[in-house]
């Protein structure tokens, strides 16, 4: 394994990574794979980025008084934190990066709808991101990444123009990149690709991009009102005109808490791909999970209030929100049920993505329930903007939504690079990052119900035991974190080569060799049968 | 409560044992199906793991009953939960009608909280043990938010209007309050004590110390200094007597309650809203008075006399008849709490 | 294009959403700066922008029949009159807002009854015209490349889908005027 | 790919209902009719919108796709609104009193 053995198969064929050389053959490049893989860099420079602040606060949290910051530091990491791995890792990362590769691999067609489009949204993207960056590097934004006002347009000193128009112009590649999906999903399925014979990853993307194109506009339009308050300084928020500082958070929550759903849904659509193909068996209750999704979906969108329920919102709309809250929680707990009944009298084998597929669904169970807490009024009153809230959304954003990730990257890797990645290495990166995120967080939902809030620079000495326990936590997570870059680098051009279906696993995308080849198919397949027809007969090998 | 690791703060107010249950059942439910989920997953990927490349599943596509059971209990519990937890917050959030009202202004990044007796603390809050205390809160700059964990409550303070929590606090002892909504550079640092005494030694400390003048009694003397007295105690502008909470006729044709709000906003932006029958003559006060001394105003006018509360369920018209509101100041209740200070009741010459 | 228009719709919603609430909270200082306003402009601008919606209709029409000249004429009047809206309302009815002083935060010399929510009015009323005319401009950009392409003989009957999206996009624009004429210049009434 | 070719006559007539609106939401503005005032300004601009979806954006014509992505895009303008306003105009109310009687006391104001 660990020889470099130029297999012929791979390197004597033409496919899309070696069909032409050269900077320019990528950066002008219209082939959804080479774009998923230029998002698959940018997205992974911007983790890292993030996850470094991060690793600088749990240090500083070692000690109440902080360990090394200043309270002005810390406040400009955690906003940097928030706004990269939010609007730069995360809403892009599934998908965009497996999304874009996957979609026209899935329902067999050459590209997307729009190839050039879909270019013009990773450079977007790329602007967006220097906006951000320029921000952080210019001396940074203090506002959160949740820009309150009147802290955002009238209070604060801090680059929050650039930072807000970064988010803007990236919330726009996002706009761009569920229309493209949205567009192809509904106009270039492969014949004989019915609606109920879709991978249950599309059901999840076509959800996701519903999600990004109604709410995204919304996010952007209040940020621009933020931007123009700040130039003018006089705006529709502000106090001393009349404006009302809760009607931002409205427009804010509108779009960011649907956005949580970017996030976790194409997750959800990787899980069940995962979790068939580890278990050889068809998914229990296809319709049941398609349907949820696009619950979720819409559910998602009625529920923004419960992150005002002490805001000074109203107690009737906190009671509507609450109820409405609770309801989504029905699509999810529908979703959780199958995928584990799913294993039931299957084949189940554990590689690597199997074992981020069953961690997801077991953080994301903790932190689906723990968000009831949050729905419900009472204790949300309680335990609103503690750490509990911060334990919650990171089980959901990390141990959800970048567990599928790293599930969905190991899955599809062979494919995407026609080379395998050392499973032994991948499954202890897998087990460091399930222990380490859960020493992370689990003290972090103590710490909130004692009542530790968050975004503290220093802290009370009652809260320093558990504070400790996380920041331990953190450094295992971060190691887990390094070593999946380190052998999947290594790989690359090492690993041995994978074969177009390492996994047995049934879908288009399995029956084009890999790396596929720039048009993806040969000739365009038909499909004759269900998702996930395990079992019917053997999988053909190309 | 384990010594040295808690899981959860003191419980001390009234509010704070309800809290608590519920908490309680959510985090049963919570284990339960964590490890409903966790050990099925556990149980399954044992029992039908691959035990040779030649392994085959068996396919079973789904049930209906199943999927019917699972999307039935989630939705009990939650209909539980929600209706447990909604009732719960909506007597939280509703203070009782004896509370004291304490007056609390955020800005960065500092808290002062003033007592209607007088004395003005800053980030320490000194208050009797059983008995309701109201805080009506503002904002002079940026959101914040006022959290006492000990008590299970918080609210956010928001500049430009006034919110209010209240708690009755059980047991004596110094409990920690934090601002709970980031509010820039020292935000972790915006907190203090909430002091809870017996009410002995509350009286003690009220009457020991730095003993300033009541609220309404400093609202007395701005009426005087700002000159407001030169119309409104004069027939040109509207009479404060029995003003507040009752129902204002404005010039539109509309009415108003004349709670804290709209008082607020007639300080400051007094073409707002121009009570019927009067000349919209009043200039701005925006940068003359500070949130506190706004604060004072409101309890000066709320000493002589709220309308809401004088015939309750039937409110008085407002504006009153000029002779008749006359005996109105004096002994009125401050928030339910005797007025330590006797206001003069400026006439018109 | 749909699509891409739903995006849009929920772009200038966030917008109105805020309009509607403080338009109910102060009714009267909107209907005062409604009052202000001139709706001669106003009515005459929306004319010009109905005119340029039909030629853009009847544009797209000429490109399915495949009549190159009369494609290039609708396409240039139809520039001609967007030009003429951003003209009036930037240069005319901009400019003379400014110069009485009704620019919150740059210019602002009214100090009446009720000033500050006025302030607020003006600030929306800059915000949805200035973005709406933002979207006048891209518009007129993309008509200008429309009107080269089919001056190089880009479009037939078979190809026409271009001036279609485009003509989709100038339809758009137009009815967030349809609103915004009578929830700026009207609300108030004339009476 | 020839969609449906329309009428010229057809444009005239919709581009004249549409001035014709405009004069009339014009005209009903300088008369006093309280609060009518702003609903059938509103009432006419949704004529107006709709005369140039159907006619000049061809909807009438399109598949029930398109109407499907127009109806989503205003029934979530609808949830933002119904929401956001669901709170701001009951933010004075007072919670519903343990003894009732304030709920007696909130109405007969």
């Amino acid at each position: 394994m660990g020889t470099a053995v130029v297999e012929p198969g791979i390197e004597s064929r033409v496919h899309y990574l070696n069909a032409s050389y050269g900077i320019k053959s990528w950066l002008l490049t219209t082939d959804h794979k080479r774009i998923a893989l230029l998002y698959l860099a940018s997205i992974t420079f911007f983790f890292f980025v993030g996850g470094s602040a991060a690793v600088l606060m749990r240090l500083n949290l070692i000690s109440p008084q902080g360990a090394l910051l200043e309270p002005a530091t810390y406040n400009k990491l955690f906003s940097m934190h928030g706004i990269i791995m939010v609007f730069l890792f995360m809403i892009p990362s599934i998908p965009a990066v497996l999304g874009n590769f996957l979609v026209p691999l899935m329902i067999g067609a050459r590209d997307l709808a729009f190839p050039r489009l879909n270019l013009l949204s990773w450079y977007v993207f790329v602007v967006g991101g220097c906006f951000t960056l320029y921000a952080v590097i210019a001396g940074g934004v203090d506002t959160g990444w949740t820009f309150y006002t009147p802290l955002s347009t009238t209070y604060s000193n801090t680059n929050v123009i650039s930072a807000a128009l970064g988010v803007f112009i990236a919330g726009f590649s996002s706009i761009l990149t569920g229309l493209n999906f949205v567009v192809t999903i509904h106009k270039m399925r492969a014949p004989g690709l019915t609606w109920f014979r879709l991978p249950l990853f599309l059901w999840a993307i076509y959800a996701t991009s519903i999600i990004q194109i109604l709410g995204t506009p919304v996010l952007a339009i209040t940020l621009t009102l933020v931007a123009l308050e700040r130039v003018f300084h006089v705006g529709v928020f502000d106090p001393a005109v009349g404006g009302d500082p809760i009607l931002f958070q409205h427009l804010f929550w509108f779009y960011s808490h649907p956005a949580v759903y970017i996030m976790i849904l194409p997750s959800m659509g990787v899980v069940s791909e995962l979790v068939t193909a580890f278990s050889k068996k068809r998914i229990f209750g296809y319709k049941f999970i398609a349907f949820s999704s696009v619950a979720i979906a819409a559910i998602s969108f009625l529920v923004w209030g419960h992150h005002m329920f002490v805001s000074g919102q109203s107690v009737y709309a906190g009671i509507v929100f609450s109820a409405l809250s609770f309801a989504v929680a029905i699509p999810s707990a529908i979703k959780v049920f199958n995928w584990t009944a799913t294993l039931y009298k299957g084949s189940v084998s554990y590689q690597a993505p199997m074992l981020y597929a069953l961690g997801f669904i077991g953080l994301f169970t903790m932190g689906g329930l723990t968000g009831l807490f949050l729905a419900t009024l009472a204790v949300d009153a309680h335990v609103h903007g503690t750490y509990f809230v911060v334990a919650h959304f990171h089980y959901i954003m990390v141990g959800g939504a970048v567990m599928g990730y790293m599930g969905g990257l190991h899955f599809w890797w062979p494919k995407i690079t026609g080379r395998m990645y050392p499973d032994g290495w991948a499954r202890l990166a897998a087990a460091i990052i399930f222990i380490g995120f859960n020493l992370t967080f689990f003290p972090q939902y103590m710490l909130g119900y004692l009542g530790m809030p968050r975004r503290y620079a220093v802290y009370a000495p009652e809260f320093q035991v558990l504070n400790v326990m996380s920041s331990a936590g953190a450094s295992i997570l971060g190691v887990g974190y390094l070593i999946p870059l380190v052998y999947m680098v290594w790989s690359m051009r090492y690993g041995p080569v994978a074969g177009p279906n390492p996994w047995g696993a049934k879908g288009l995308e399995w029956q084009t060799p890999s790396p596929p080849p720039t048009e993806n198919f040969e000739e365009t397949p038909k499909v004759t049968e269900e998702a996930y027809a395990y079992g019917t007969e053997e999988t053909q090998v190309a | 409560m384990w010594q040295g690791f808690p899981i959860r703060p003191d419980q001390a107010s009234t509010i704070a044992r309800g809290v608590d249950h519920l908490y309680y059942f959510l985090t049963a439910v919570d284990l339960f199906f964590t490890a409903l989920i966790f050990l099925t997953i556990f149980y399954l990927a044992i029992k039908y793991r691959r035990r040779s490349e030649e392994t085959k599943a068996t396919q079973v596509e789904g049930n209906l009953p199943l999927e019917v059971i699972w999307t039935i209990i989630p939705l009990g519990i939650c209909a539980v939960t929600f209706l447990w937890g909604s009732s719960l917050f909506i007597r939280n959030s509703r203070p009782p009608e004896a509370s004291t009202e304490i007056f609390v202004v955020g800005k960065q990044w500092m808290w002062k909280l003033q007592h209607p007796e007088g004395p003005m603390e800053i980030n320490e809050l000194h208050v009797p043990v059983r008995r309701p205390i109201k805080l009506t809160m503002t904002s002079e700059d940026v959101i914040h938010n006022f959290y006492v964990p000990a008590f299970r409550v918080q609210k956010d303070v928001v500049p430009g209007m006034y919110t209010s929590i209240w708690f009755e606090a059980t047991s004596t002892g110094r409990y920690h309050f934090f601002c709970n909504q980031y509010c820039g550079t020292n935000h972790a640092v915006m907190g203090g004590y909430v002091i809870v005494m017996s009410p002995d030694d509350y009286e003690q400390w009220l009457s020991g110390g730095i003993r300033g003048e009541s609220m309404a009694s400093a609202g007395a003397k701005l009426y005087e200094q700002l000159a407001c007295i030169t119309c409104h105690g004069t027939g040109k502008g509207p009479p404060f007597v029995n003003l507040f909470g009752s129902q204002v006729k404005l010039s539109d044709g509309t009415t108003v309650t004349a709670d804290e709000a709209y008082i607020r906003e007639s300080i400051l932006y007094p073409s707002a809203k121009i009570v019927a029958g009067y000349q919209p003559i009043m200039p701005t006060y925006k940068g003359q008075v500070t949130e506190e001394q706004i604060l004072q105003l409101l309890a000066y006018i709320k000493s002589l006399g709220s309308g809401g509360a004088s015939q309750p369920g039937k409110p008085s018209s407002y504006p009153p008849k000029l002779e008749g509101g006359a005996e109105g100041g004096g002994n009125q209740t401050v928030g339910g709490q005797q007025s330590p200070a006797t206001v003069p009741v400026p006439k018109g010459p | 294009m749909w699509v891409f228009l739903a995006t849009e719709v929920m772009f200038f919603g966030g917008l109105f959403t805020a309009y509607i609430l403080y338009r109910n909270f102060y009714l009267s200082a909107f209907e005062t700066g409604s009052r202000l306003l001139n709706v001669k402009i106003g009515a005459a601008n929306t004319a010009v922008l109905l005119c340029s919606s039909l030629t853009m209709a009847l544009g797209v029409r000429a490109a399915q029949l495949g009549k190159k000249k009369l494609l290039i004429t609708f396409l240039v009047l139809t520039l001609l009159l967007g030009l003429t809206f951003i003209g009036v309302k930037l240069g005319l009815e901009w400019r003379h807002d400014y110069l009485e002083g009704f620019a919150p935060g740059v210019h602002w010399t009214f100090h009446g009854t009720d000033s500050r929510h006025l302030e607020l009015f003006f600030c929306f009323y800059f915000f949805l015209t200035g973005i709406h005319a933002l979207h006048m401009v891209i518009g007129a950009g993309i008509l200008t490349v429309l009107i080269i392409m089919a001056g190089r003989g880009r479009f037939s009957p078979q190809r026409y889908n271009p001036v279609e999206v485009s003509g989709l996009y100038w339809h758009f624009v137009d009815i967030v005027w349809i609103f915004l004429y009578p929830l700026l210049y009207l609300i108030g009434g004339r009476y | 790919m020839v969609g449906h070719v329309v009428h010229k006559r057809l444009y005239i007539l919709v581009f004249a209902a549409l001035i014709g609106l405009t004069a009339l939401t014009t005209g009903v503005a300088f008369i006093d009719l309280g609060k009518w005032n702003t609903l059938a300004a509103l009432a006419i601009a949704v004529c107006k919108a709709s005369l140039v979806v159907l006619f000049f954006m061809h909807l009438r014509w399109s598949s029930g796709l398109m109407r499907m992505v127009l109806l989503a895009a205003f029934v979530w303008f609808a949830i933002l609104v119904a929401l956001t306003l669901s709170d701001e105009f009951t933010r004075q109310w007072t919670p519903v009193p343990s003894s009732w009687q304030g709920q007696v006391q909130q109405q007969a104001r």
